[in-house]
């Protein structure tokens, strides 16, 4: 399907997330945004609940679609491999974004990779905070099933050069809880020196929860991905940094890639990282402004 | 015996369940202080003819007049607030919830404390255990759930319940059926006590003996349709038991079946 | 069930009891067992960690506020015999609505607030409706409500706002008077007074140094207690309390007796409905915002804190106050394995061994009360 | 009329429900080819007894004596297999199977294809319909649902299947309670017939007419324990049924009560 | 229920019958219609979209398949009237012993397999016995037990492995005889000669140009095959059939009739606890590691596939064609919608949709049978 020069491709976007998470919107408005301009059809598709194996059934439902590329995670190798190795064959071009590695990509043959890989991403974010003075922290996991999740306090535990050990707490997502038990958890470890939240959906409550116990300001706060709130958490101080992957580019680029690819032919020779760039309170207008939506 | 005017009047109800047409047209006068025998084989239509009238069910077609007046029962609420109360052959008794509960269901004494209308269980414990020991049975408390009574026990409750509150109808669906003999008795007893105050008794029974003891009329049912009403006295114990068999032949047995079953 | 029978008073073939031991026996009794086992457990093996002071006691407190809330709903509606899979998605779809209409919509809060109320009560009628009409069982009915609540809270932000968490709802509900129902906080002076005679603990750095920690009784709490004995009220000592223990005891025979059995199966679908509707309304308030996957799980969170606290499944049976402190037991075992330090992956197998420990105990005693066997 | 080796033989047979003492030691003899009629007031313990006859409940303490053996019964199949047929009060049939399938519940009729044996559906409907025929009953078809059944049908179903399945006794709770009177006398037209080929029958009734119609020996329990075992022509009507009162004294009506209810 | 009784033939009181309708009133007839009618509106909707090409067909067949191969079990076990929440957990706790076994310890794939399944017949048969021995309804036990057992499938590789998710099966399961049972195809010559042909798909580059797209029918769902054949004759072919409805139907009179109830109800369990887990090792296989996160809701969708199937939630009626067809009403439903370009969010709503619909049909089908009213 490469000369093709006629408008109407057809790309579908293929997540590991469940219907509810939030941080995958930008994603969605991304993918339509790059379709409305580029004047393709584009489709955002994912496993209701975040079951992997399901996730791997709907790149094959998408490769039997016949569409002219496939936007997909490769959120655990083992489980995606064969689809996305199928759909390659089958002659369905492939980007893989977000998560994943590029090593990874390279080998289910995918054209490339866009997105920041989530170990690198929290190492990096270790090294940060251990210039910065951090010696003991508290991970936020709040979608400890997911494998990603649990790379990013690794990556971080490992920047740092400690033991991840019970610094990871699995907070469920009603932000009550995730307030309630980061409140319990800083009341028996008082001398919890960073929090590390892996997204608006714990860094929201657990902004509350440093408001409350008084900890806002004087503790070490980073977290994963941008949000309306965390964006106003940055302003104020009370979040050091937010690293951020730029969601909206892993969406946006790969359809611009994909289309020109199947118009012209051309395709960059390199893979793209779209993160981890890390936002603080400097530079903040254009994120305040497109939070949740863009960025 | 008799008084002139009925109580309730059912012209020519019918039934029909889907498929199944289960009255065929039964006209039924009750009268006060009387006690009106129904009788009939099973799925006669007994019990969905006093279901009816007790608005259970509402009719396919007829009408039903309630003191010379046209009446239509939405649901049994209206007919427990004109005045007929019911024991059904299935129990209308909850297992789980205590006898004072129950004896009150529906009938609920408050008490206004401010602006607000609270369950009365003072009054409703003492009246409770007082109408049950007018009917001979002792409870341990008003408190005991209904299910740890003996069926007999439970029967005498909804018994009771019916008569406590005052009715001018008591319909009785089979009440004898699952009884010793001296809670029969006492039943049929009440059932005359009941009557002598004037209120009109329907008395559902498959015993020719239970009818005729209490009996003032009796209709049998067939097949969902009337076979017609007798008067007491001008019917015999055979007579009465061929009709309820639907006319046809009761099997025989060696033994000495007198007459009756 | 089958028939139980049992002679009465003065009958030779009945071992006494004594009447300390009748009084004992009651519904709530699991509950209160449980209560204790489990403060004792805590103040054994968490007691010097936090969990018992001023912070501590709000912390588990409110997370069991939220679980009562939810309970007290699904515990009436669960004696009326049926249950509600839809509360979870309640939440969620009821919290968009308020944020839709009060950030997207710009109304103010408080008609947002009350529109949201009467949607959310609407639908429980609708639910309550479909079961009594069609005779299903309230499993199907609310599971389909399940996924079509949820749908909603994912679609509806998603076509209108392009994300699925609106924020920006604490703004809007500046001095809005319904919203400091949900989610102020009342006796802030009460506190005050306690922190600074020392008797609660103060804030001993940042911005707040010298307030007390606790500064005041979160609304949540507030609504939380006005629920339960709203509800407790309502149970035990009205006539619409013995029509929900008929209803849910055998609806025939309740109707039978004149008991509008489906006005009150009805009724008791839309009043959990407003209490996922008070849940997500607390949350949205301070939160400040509402998101799609708010409240997953909850109906099961709801059913499991009923049933620690006594009723049964089935129906007929329960205690509002039992619910309570199922409620109580959940969140204070949530939170305290926190305060004691053990490995949080590990909470739901704890859950799942409580639960099953709490319904045998409950079922003892029940089958004590009732002389079921 | 009776062999001289009682086929079974309960002695001394006690059974405790928690602080419940629902027999406290009961004796009875059951003899081939008699109907053993019980009798008592409710709550005397009659069902509890023929459950810990019919294997549903262990004794708490006592013998059972099966053909001069001891004999403990672990659950009601190993009594079926005995040869012990039961019709309990609270009828055991699924409203949801057909006919033909709660006919041969726990008795299916197998068929070998090869190594596999399955349920011989043709031979089950076969069987099914020309055993309720044998009972006066026309069935639509073997497939249709019990629950479409009447009361009555239904308990002829019950009584068909312990019959059919040649069992050595047939115990019957109840089965005219909740009959009409052609039902009644159809029922106790085919204990008489069993009952004449040699099989023991233990029948369970409120009704002393019925008793009397059908009974060899009459056993009174009440309050779990026996009042005695009478046979028949020793003892009246009457007589009876002051045993089956439990010796307390009956409500009396000024109506014509003609001497047994 | 309410005695319902209706007159035998030859009675002037009901209206008659045709045998065809007889004949077209069975348990399966709502599955029937429903599949019938989902298959017309995606032929129409989707009809060149790809979705009843080879891959489509192998995509919605897959999905149908695993479905199934649950669904089986549930209706077994609805139809013996007790149901299982714990499948979902079960699945991701199986796929997880198999894939700790295997690659952490090193075991022979085959010996974790058989392993793997004596633990979860073990569990099943768990779970059926505290349900038999202590009276409680299902719904609690296996809610305790879905908690108990996603605990343990995110405690366990959490704690050994520090991670989720367990890789690496497929390298342990190479030349495997146990492992191809679960995870192989067959039939790929007829497949390859089909593709030689051009009448399916094959693929047009890499290191497969050439083979089919579809290269054989994979194991998975052969097993969902065999499962529904095995299923259909034992309920409705053989003595044990009759028992699982006379066990659902009225556990009392079936015990009363000689029927050994409890037997059945924990066979019942550990059948549906072999269905998760041969379902887990298919998964495991074709996937080649375990998460933790495997199997989430997968208990409601299996009670949705049985009950659109027309099995009665409260036991004693069902079929298990009926479950298969519910499955695939559901597979193509849910593969469909995204065929047809619906909005994904909106799925929830057309399942909740569905579901209300299927039942309120079944249950106007089965009152005709039973002539309940
Ligand atoms: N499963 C049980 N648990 C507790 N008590 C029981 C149980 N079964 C029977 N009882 C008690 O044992 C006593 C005898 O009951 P049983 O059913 O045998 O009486 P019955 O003679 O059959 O009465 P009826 O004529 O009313 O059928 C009653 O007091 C009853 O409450
Ligand atoms: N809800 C219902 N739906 C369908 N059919 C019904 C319903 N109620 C009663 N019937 C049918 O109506 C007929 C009359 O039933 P009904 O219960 O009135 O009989 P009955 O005279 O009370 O019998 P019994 O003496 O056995 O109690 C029966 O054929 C029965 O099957
Ligand atoms: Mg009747
Ligand atoms: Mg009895």
């Amino acid at each position: 399907a490469t000369a093709a020069s006629a408008e109407g491709e057809k790309y579908i976007l293929v997540s590991h997330a469940p219907d509810s998470d939030s941080w995958w919107n930008t994603i969605k408005n991304g993918i339509a945004l790059a379709g409305e301009q580029m004047k393709v059809e584009v489709e955002y598709r994912n496993p209701p609940t975040g079951d992997l194996a399901d996730m791997a059934r709907i790149i094959e439902q998408a490769a039997a679609s016949g569409p002219n590329g496939i936007i997909t995670t490769l959120s655990d190798y083992d489980v995606l491999s064969g689809p996305i190795k199928a759909a390659v064959d089958s002659g369905v071009d492939v980007i893989i974004m977000n998560s994943g590695t590029p090593d990874q990509a390279r080998e289910v043959g995918a054209l490339m990779y866009v997105g920041q890989p989530e170990y690198d991403a929290g190492y990096a974010a270790g090294v940060r905070a251990k210039g910065d003075g951090v010696g003991s922290f508290l991970c936020v996991n709040h979608y400890i099933s997911s494998p990603s999740s649990t790379e990013r306090c690794q990556g971080f535990a490992d920047g740092l050069g400690i033991e991840l050990g019970d610094q990871m707490i699995d907070s469920g997502q009603d932000p009550a809880e995730i307030k309630n038990r980061v409140l319990a958890y800083l009341n028996t470890n008082p001398e919890t020196d960073a929090i590390l939240t892996l997204g608006p959906t714990s860094a929201d409550p657990t902004m509350l929860a440093l408001e409350e116990n008084g900890m806002a300001g004087d503790i070490y706060f980073g977290t994963f991905d941008l949000g309306e709130e965390i964006v106003k958490g940055l302003k104020s101080g009370v979040i050091n940094w937010g690293i951020d992957q730029q969601p909206f580019l892993q969406a946006y680029l790969p359809v611009v890639v994909l289309t020109n690819y199947h118009r012209y032919g051309v395709l960059p020779g390199n893979n793209i990282n779209s993160g981890p760039g890390f936002v603080t309170k400097d530079g903040l207008e254009k994120v305040e402004q497109f939070a949740g939506e863009y960025r | 015996m008799t008084s002139s005017q009925p109580l309730i009047r059912m012209q020519n109800i019918e039934k029909h369940f889907g498929s199944v047409i289960a009255l065929a047209g039964v006209s039924v006068d009750i009268y006060p202080g009387e006690c009106h025998c129904l009788l009939g084989d099973n799925g006669a239509g007994k019990s969905t003819f006093i279901k009816t009238m007790s608005g259970v069910h509402k009719p396919t077609k007829g009408d039903i007049l309630f003191e010379g007046q046209p009446m239509y029962f939405a649901d049994p609420r209206d007919a427990i607030a004109a005045g007929i109360a019911t024991v059904h052959q299935h129990l209308a008794m909850i297992p789980l919830m205590s006898v004072s509960r129950n004896f009150f269901m529906g009938n609920e004494p408050l008490r206004k404390i401010g602006p607000f209308r609270f369950f009365d269980h003072d009054y409703a414990n003492r009246v409770t255990m007082e109408e049950m020991r007018k009917m001979g049975i002792n409870l341990r408390g008003p408190e005991q759930a209904v299910g740890t009574l003996s069926g007999g026990e439970r029967q005498t409750v909804a018994i009771a319940r019916a008569v406590h509150f005052g009715a001018k109808v008591l319909i009785l669906d089979e009440p004898t059926s699952a009884l010793g003999v001296r809670q029969t008795a006492n039943v049929l007893a009440t059932i005359d006590k009941v009557r002598k105050q004037g209120v009109a008794v329907v008395f559902i029974t498959h015993n020719v003996r239970h009818a005729l003891a209490v009996g003032d009329r009796f209709t049998v049912l067939n097949r969902g349709q009337t076979l017609g009403t007798a008067k007491r006295g001008e019917i015999s114990a055979e007579e009465l038991q061929d009709m309820m068999a639907g006319g046809q032949e009761l099997a025989t047995l060696e033994g000495s079946l007198g007459g009756t079953v | 069930m089958t028939d139980v029978q049992t002679q009465v008073a003065g009958d030779e073939r009945i071992k006494h009891r004594s009447r300390f031991r009748e009084a004992l026996i009651r519904p709530e009794l699991g509950g209160i067992i449980g209560t204790i086992l489990v403060f004792a457990m805590f103040l054994i093996f968490a007691g010097d960690s936090g969990m018992f002071n001023s912070q501590g006691v709000l912390n588990w407190g409110q997370i069991s506020a939220q679980f009562m809330i939810i309970a007290v709903g699904a515990c009436l509606l669960m004696i009326a015999g049926e249950f509600d899979l839809s509360v979870g998605s309640m939440i969620g779809f009821a919290g968009m609505l308020i944020a839709i209409f009060s950030v997207t919509l710009g109304w103010p809060v408080w008609m947002a607030i009350i529109v949201t109320f009467v949607i959310a009560l609407a639908i429980g009628a609708l639910n309550g409706y479909i079961v009594v009409r069609t005779g299903l069982p309230s499993f199907i009915v609310t599971l389909a409500f399940l996924f079509i609540l949820r749908g909603f809270a994912i679609y509806l932000p998603q076509t209108i706002e392009r994300k699925t968490i609106i924020g920006g709802v604490s703004d809007a509900a500046q001095g809005d008077w319904l919203a400091a129902v949900f989610g102020g906080k009342i006796l802030t002076g009460l506190f005050q007074w306690l922190g600074d005679n020392g008797w609660i603990a103060v804030f001993e750095r940042g911005t707040r140094k010298g307030q007390p920690v606790v500064d005041g009784l979160p609304m949540l709490v507030v609504w939380a207690i006005v629920l339960v004995i709203v509800g407790h009220v309502i149970l035990t000592k009205t006539r619409f309390g013995n029509w929900i223990f008929a209803a849910g005891g055998d609806a025939e025979a309740a109707r039978n007796s004149g008991v509008p059995v489906n006005r009150v199966k009805i009724l008791m679908f839309m009043f959990t409905a407003f209490c996922a509707t008070v849940f997500a309304a607390c949350q949205v308030m301070e939160f400040g915002g509402a998101g799609s996957d708010r409240g997953l799980l909850k109906e099961f969170e709801a059913i499991i804190a009923v049933v620690i606290g006594g009723a049964l499944l089935t129906g007929g049976y329960g205690s509002v106050i039992g619910a309570a402190l199922g409620a109580l037991i959940f969140g204070v075992v949530q939170q305290g394995l926190f305060f004691a330090g053990v490995e949080s992956s590990l909470f739901r197998v704890f859950l799942g061994l409580i639960l099953l420990f709490a319904v045998i105990l409950n079922t003892y005693i029940r089958r004590i009360i009732t002389g079921e066997r």
